[in-house]
């Protein structure tokens, strides 16, 4: 479904020197929506995440928003804004001036820029802190003023560059929750880029994986995840083993492989070769007769009903049907 | 607080007799600028009076000292801002590695090493040969300039090598122009190393013997004037002189660290819970 | 416009400076190096008459030498009182404003004219200064000490005074860029306290010695009055040849010495260059 | 253009170029006279390549030598001078008296004339046009410390004697102090001069390798090159006997410590300095330039030049401004009948002290030879440096 | 079990001017064991590791190892060895002279220096970039060489500071199995700062949670995970819902609360806040009417037969036994 409001990327290129960063992409991301960018490091987010800002010149191929292209627009002119990795707030502006400049640099006056500002912050609930310095703020709090100052440019995307790296787990989990529910109150479409494959199915409506430079599936969280496109998909978003079966790669859901206790049948017999208690459940990796390693993924009841040492051999089970075959 | 490590009072000592080093002309200086009126420039004190620093204030016999200091004084404010304008501007153009940088860059180097005598040669001859008047405006400013504007890139140097570019990239993004960006975001940031380019400018050219000799003109700079001062019968005068020189630079060095203080409270301001979770 | 016009655009003020009073300056020596010199006046000529003297003259071996000899003197006490201070600042000071504070006090000496300071060491050092006279009253000596003044002591002395300063800020400069973290990583493998300076602050603080050095070896190899006032005018060295050309007018001979002096510090500085990236280490 | 918006530029060393002069202009003609006090070679410099920094150059005869070719300098027209005729012998026919010798070196008479208002060349009689009109001269000698020698000292010779090792200076000025040394040499009976003032190559090599053995035997405690420096080094007593200037002793002994100004048996090394136009003076401003130099010369100045032991170019009308106890001090050698202050209002000489050297024909009449720039002034500089060098 | 050549801490305190870091704590770490030191932001990790070390002094008490207090030793002295926070490799000599390094130090020669670095370089694979630069090495690869540094001292105790926080969550996953595979093989204690608690339960026999300075709970991570001591240490091991239950504060797995379908008994009944995919399993948020929020894990499957959007209402029910009292 095409909208007038969709942001598209057409033949997006960039070449630094030799090196290609980006290669070729297209895709549309729908307006409204919370994209996220995954992969691993290396492969080109940031790069096309900037080019959409107008933070790097596109190499070939446009741009599109709303019907226009702004591949060579200034990155204020474009309709996006962008929220920068450890945020980049000014540290010599106080965070309503942090959240107003965009304004001040358009020549709006004072109290119109005052006012506005603070209706943002409110909606960020940072409206206490108005007159702090940056450098005054633990990192949650510079998160949301930097997200105040991001939506003051009213844009159409919103871009955000592992906005959340910078944060211990307990925190990140938090302010994951919290974006999420700024970009549905908003509407506004969000493009977050990420390398946490947990973060990307728990925030996003959209997943693109990128590897070596081009996107290598796209889809909601449950497509991308449950029905991974290649090896490498599998792999990345992990909870997957990646085995051959009757000669073909296949994956399947780590959930999915029982340990056959007793006379139960086996579909291969593996050795053990390690066991990581993840709380809820166990991880017992195994070697099978390929060399393939295999985990299944144990609740912890029925492990430590059974508790298994690495060394032991046993026995692997799984139903046929939850084998998903891959793209060569 | 941990406890001090034997170095480090070793090496409190070596800093201190360091500074006492450094000072130690400096404490001469301050000393016999309190002559009695029939002291000489040496030892012994004949007398202790203020003496010499009121005769600073009177006619010399020899020379102007004010109209000098004045002059050195204009000059190195003049100094002082192309300074700061010129290294600044080169110091944002030097991020864009533009062709022929890596020359220019080297260039500066070589302005920086060549021994200042031959720029104040090199310059007295280009304005003799050119039939240009030789002024301490014109040519002694720009052979001045040949020493400070290096200093000054070499600092924007490191300044800029620690900038961190997303601060330039969130005012664009922002939707401020490259001017508003430079004004409002960038200068700012690097105000305090800026001063400081400022302050080492204004004192460089204050103090440029060398480089001044050939090239000033018909009127002396203040240490040409010193210098000429040698010429005749020298008093303690001069002593008093460096005795205020000396404190005018603490008093200087006194406003810079109340700039970057108040600043810095200025940046604090509000208290503080950083570090604090949300 | 382009990255590379923008950036002539706000270069050029710097390259106009430097073109015009630098290169063109410098050109112009060197053209004049070839020119000859009556008593009188300086007449445009070709000739290698001034540079065959001065290859030729014992003179300017002797007084390269007595460059080379105060520049490394004066290199070696900056550089180990440069390196300790900085030393000191960096690693022993803990906070930054102490730090910032202690290397101010160090400036602001260097803010009172060098002549003057230059005059005020006589009555410090001389027969009757203030240092012998209390050796003497201390009894640690019983003669004033005669080469405490107007010798070579005096002169590199003055030097260091002068100089130091330009080795202390670019080692501080880099040592406060050492992640405290290596020093704790070397003491956790059993490193004393020399070792630690030596194998791993000492190697990372190169870049700064080097940019040191530079400065220091560049000041001491163009200084002409140093030399004079500490010496009592009894040595000289380059500055003072090229000085005392221009004093009696001749110019072609001091725009020669002039140009071999050039050659040789860019020369030295141009080996020092090739081993650290200045750009980089600021 | 009014008179008193004039102003005019000097040019010199602080030896004259004192800012009580620019005061007196001030008040005695109504136009400005901005004094700059530099060191000799700045001076040369400026005298010789910057001709539009200055309007008047006091330098001296010796610098005018080198200073004149370049063309830098205009000549001044005898007539327009008012008292020229009372200006000593000295600068005119070269002659103290009449029947005096001149002595070597670059006599100022030597270089006090031109043929013609362009020519480059000096005459080697009076003529019209004047290169400098003399303001301030003066016999040197050295200069000793009475307390710290203890005997009599008659002889340039003594500045080598081995008894003053280390305690010895002279001036690191080639021109001036390659006459020093010379009169040393000659002194010492180790060289006789053609004309010491116009040294031979194998002359300066002697004289040189002299002084460069005693320098090498720790003869000299330091060399000078400024007025202050020559004061210090005495007042200190870092050094006992060195060549010196009359003033410079005068500055030591008004300190409180003994110096003398010592007459030698073999005579005085003299210099002269007077005041030159820059070429590119012109209209009224050349005008109060010779407005300026008749003033110069119409006594106030040499008074006051006197009285800090210099001797003014014409004494007679400086005889008016001055009483008589001065100008028999000053100039008769005569004793003092009452304390004899310094324009600045120092005590110089307490009543009954006599002035070193004796009167003015005592002292000028004994002056073997001049500050000088010789034929073989290149060498001689050559080997100057290898002498600092060695 | 107390063996000679354990590692204790007795009321060790380290206090900064008026803070107090580490606040009198007192621990027996038991030899060849893998510890994870886990705790929110500024709990006082490193200032604890820090003082074992002997990076930092300590205020009060001591460290005893193999029944020596060590605490006041110098550091290479003690026995220990750190691996630091983004690796603290000396970036001016190669990888083989980082490792060398402590010998060079003791002065031992050339020739059994660098046979000993190649030794442990090849433990950790890294044999082959002996002599590269640190610079041009990959994170995970600089890891393995800060490790072969550390460990060519021989220490009894090896101390890990946040060693995987640099890498990305790819990586890390990787890199924490081979730092058990190294602790297993070398039999040396680690005591591993972290505060992923994924990162802990996987990796360590001995958990040591902190807060607020002191040590909150330590134990096997199937006793920390399944019985928390405290209301903190269930909601920062994460997995566990926090509710009021017959007045008593209890932690109850979030894995062990069901959705009520049609007419099965509830036990409460919530409203739905939020669903988070998590690939094989979905987080469903709901706030009781109690105003908790309860988290129920249901399998994908089961949730997406019969999907649940925010804003709904439903029953949630659960084991009485799965209920785990809190200490107040
Ligand atoms: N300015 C540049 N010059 C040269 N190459 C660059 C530049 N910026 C990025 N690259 C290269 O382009 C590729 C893509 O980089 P990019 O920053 O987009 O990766 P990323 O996916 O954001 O990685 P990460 O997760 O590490 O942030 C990399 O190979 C990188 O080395
Ligand atoms: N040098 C110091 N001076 C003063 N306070 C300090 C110092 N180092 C640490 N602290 C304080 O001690 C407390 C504990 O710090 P520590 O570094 O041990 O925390 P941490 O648990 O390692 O945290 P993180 O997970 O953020 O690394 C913090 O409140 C911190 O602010
Ligand atoms: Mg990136
Ligand atoms: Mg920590």
């Amino acid at each position: 479904m095409r909208t007038p409001n969709d942001l598209e990327l057409v033949h997006l290129t960039k070449r630094y020197g030799t090196t290609v960063a980006v290669n070729d992409i297209n895709h549309v991301f729908a307006p409204s929506t919370y994209v996220c960018l995954l992969g691993p490091s290396g492969c080109g987010k940031s790069t096309t995440l900037r080019m959409i800002a107008g933070h790097e010149t596109v190499s070939e191929g446009g741009i599109i928003l709303n019907g226009t292209d702004i591949s060579r627009l200034p990155p204020a002119a474009r309709g996006t804004a962008m929220m920068f990795q450890s945020y980049a707030l000014f540290p010599h502006l106080t965070v309503r001036d942090n959240v107003s400049f965009s304004l001040k640099m358009k020549g709006v006056d004072k109290a119109t820029r005052a006012e506005k500002a603070m209706k943002l912050l409110d909606l960020v609930a940072m409206a206490h802190l108005a007159e702090r310095m940056p450098a005054q703020l633990s990192g949650g709090q510079q998160q949301r003023v930097a997200l105040a100052r991001a939506l003051i440019t009213e844009p159409r995307v919103l871009l955000l560059d592992e906005p959340l790296s910078a944060l211990d787990p307990f925190l990140r989990i938090r302010m994951r929750a919290e974006l999420k529910k700024l970009q549905r109150e908003t509407g506004i479409t969000f493009i977050h880029v990420t390398h946490g494959q947990d973060e990307a199915l728990a925030l996003a409506d959209e997943v693109v994986v990128m590897n070596n430079s081009v996107i290598e599936q796209a889809g909601t969280p449950r497509e991308v995840w449950g029905s991974p496109r290649t090896e490498f998909v599998a792999r990345f978003m992990g909870g997957h083993n990646v085995v051959t079966f009757g000669g073909q790669r296949v994956a399947l859901r780590q959930d999915a492989v029982r340990i056959a206790a007793g006379g139960q049948p086996a579909t291969v017999t593996a050795s053990v070769t390690g066991i990581e208690y993840q709380g809820d459940r166990v991880a017992v990796t195994s070697r099978t007769e390929l060399g393939e390693e295999v985990v299944a993924l144990v609740p912890d009841a029925a492990f430590f009903a059974q508790p298994i040492n690495p060394g032991e051999t046993l026995g692997l089970a799984w139903d046929e049907g939850r084998v998903h075959r891959l793209e060569a | 607080m941990e406890p001090r490590s034997k170095s480090f009072w070793w090496l409190t000592a070596f800093f201190a007799l360091f500074v006492l080093f450094l000072y130690g002309p400096t404490v001469t200086i301050g000393i016999l600028s309190f002559q009695g009126p029939d002291g000489g420039l040496t030892f012994p004190m004949r007398g202790v009076s203020t003496h010499w620093f009121h005769a600073l204030f009177a006619q010399q016999a020899v020379g102007d000292i004010w109209g000098a200091w004045r002059r050195s004084f204009v000059l190195g404010l003049m100094v002082m801002a192309v300074t700061v304008v010129v290294s600044v501007m080169a110091g944002l153009a030097f991020r864009k590695h533009f062709v022929g940088s890596g020359v220019l860059f080297y260039l500066a180097i070589a302005s920086l090493v060549i021994p200042s005598i031959l720029v104040s040669l090199g310059v007295g001859l280009i304005f003799n040969e050119g039939g240009l008047p030789i002024h301490w405006a014109t040519s002694a400013f720009g052979a001045q300039l040949t020493w400070t504007l290096p200093f000054g890139l070499l600092v924007m140097f490191a300044v800029f090598n620690r900038f961190d570019k997303r601060y330039e990239e969130a005012a664009r993004d922002q939707g401020a122009s490259a001017w508003q960006t430079v004004r409002h975001v960038i200068l700012p940031i690097i105000a305090p190393p800026v001063i400081g380019v400022a302050l080492f400018g204004f004192s460089l050219s204050y103090d440029e013997f060398a480089r001044t000799l050939l090239t000033s003109g018909s009127y002396n700079t203040l240490p040409l004037e010193i210098f000429g001062m040698t010429t005749n019968v020298t008093n303690p005068v001069i002593y008093a002189l460096g005795t205020l020189t000396t404190l005018f630079s603490f008093a200087i060095i006194a406003v810079f660290l109340g700039v970057v203080w108040a600043l810095g409270l200025r940046r604090r301001r509000g208290g503080s819970d950083a570090g604090k979770s949300v | 416009m382009s990255e590379s016009a923008k950036g002539w655009l706000l270069a050029s003020p710097l390259a106009l400076v430097l073109g015009a009073f630098l290169v063109l300056p410098i050109g112009m020596i060197f053209v004049v190096s070839f020119w000859q010199a009556t008593e009188f006046s300086i007449e445009p000529a070709f000739s290698w008459e001034n540079y065959e003297f001065l290859l030729t003259s014992p003179v300017t071996w002797k007084v390269f030498l007595a460059t080379f000899k105060y520049a490394f003197l004066t290199w070696v006490f900056t550089l180990l009182i440069g390196f300790t201070v900085a030393y000191y600042l960096a690693f022993h000071i803990r906070s930054a404003a102490s730090q910032t504070a202690l290397f101010l006090l160090c400036t602001i000496p260097f803010l009172t004219s060098n002549i003057i300071r230059m005059i005020s060491w006589i009555p410090f050092l001389g027969r009757n200064g203030i240092a012998n006279q209390a050796l003497i009253s201390l009894g640690v000596i019983d003669q004033p000490l005669e080469w405490l003044l107007y010798s070579d002591f005096a002169v590199v002395l003055a030097f260091v005074h002068i100089n130091t300063l330009f080795m202390i800020t670019p080692i501080f400069n880099t040592m406060t860029r050492i992640d405290h973290r290596l020093i704790e990583a070397a003491r956790d493998q059993g490193a004393s306290g020399w070792q630690i300076l030596w194998s791993v602050i000492v190697p990372l603080s190169k870049p700064g010695i080097m940019i040191g050095s530079i400065f220091v070896v560049t000041l001491v190899m163009g200084d002409f009055i140093t030399v004079r006032f500490m010496s009592g005018s009894q040595s000289a060295n380059v500055g003072r040849l090229i000085s005392n050309d221009i004093g009696l007018l001749q110019y072609p001979s001091a725009s020669a010495t002039s140009v071999v002096l050039l050659i040789t510090v860019l020369m030295m500085i141009g080996i020092v260059l090739r081993f650290v990236n200045i750009r980089k280490e600021l | 253009q009014e008179i008193k918006n004039i102003k005019l530029r000097q040019v010199g060393t602080g030896v004259s170029n004192l800012n009580e002069v620019g005061q007196k202009v001030k008040e005695d003609l109504g136009f400005s006279l901005d004094m700059t006090a530099l060191d000799s070679d700045a001076v040369t410099q400026r005298a010789a390549t910057q001709p539009d920094s200055y309007d008047i150059a006091d330098i001296e005869y010796w610098i005018c030598k080198k200073v004149w070719p370049t063309g830098n300098l205009q000549a001044m027209d005898v007539s327009k001078i008012k008292n020229y005729d009372k200006i000593v012998g000295i600068f005119r026919d070269g002659k103290l008296t009449p029947d005096s010798k001149i002595a070597q070196g670059t006599a100022p008479n030597t270089v006090g004339f031109v043929e013609g208002p362009g020519s480059k060349k000096f005459a080697p009689e009076q003529t019209q046009w004047m290169t400098l009109v003399p303001t301030i001269y003066n016999a040197d000698t050295l200069g000793i410390r009475p307390d710290l020698i203890g005997r009599p000292i008659d002889s340039w010779a003594e500045l080598l004697n081995p008894e003053f090792k280390g305690k010895a200076s002279i001036l690191d000025i080639s021109s001036i102090g390659i006459m020093d040394m010379a009169m040393v040499c000659e002194a010492m009976g180790k060289i006789k001069y053609g004309d010491k003032g116009n040294m031979t190559r194998a002359e300066i090599d002697q004289t040189i390798a002299i002084f460069t053995e005693a320098k090498k035997a720790g003869q000299f405690r330091a060399f000078w090159k400024s007025f202050d420096e020559s004061v210090n080094l005495m007042a200190s007593g870092e050094v006992v006997i060195q060549s010196m200037w009359s003033p410079a002793v005068t500055a030591v002994k008004s300190r409180g410590i003994p110096c003398v100004f010592q007459p030698l048996k073999e005579g005085y090394r003299a210099w002269g300095g007077g005041l030159g136009l820059s070429k590119s003076l012109k209209g009224m401003e050349l005008d109060a330039a010779y407005e300026y130099i008749n003033w110069y010369l119409s006594g106030w100045v040499g008074a006051f030049l006197m009285r800090q032991g210099y001797y003014s170019a014409v004494p007679e009308t400086s005889k008016q401004f001055m009483d008589a106890n001065e100008w028999g001090y000053w100039f008769e050698g005569k004793a003092a009948t009452a304390d004899i202050a310094n324009p600045f209002g120092k005590v110089m000489a307490k009543a009954g002290e006599l002035r070193d050297g004796g009167s003015f024909y005592e002292r000028m009449g004994h002056v073997a030879c001049w500050n000088s720039v010789m034929d073989e002034n290149q060498y001689m500089v050559r080997k100057w440096n290898e002498f600092i060098a060695a």
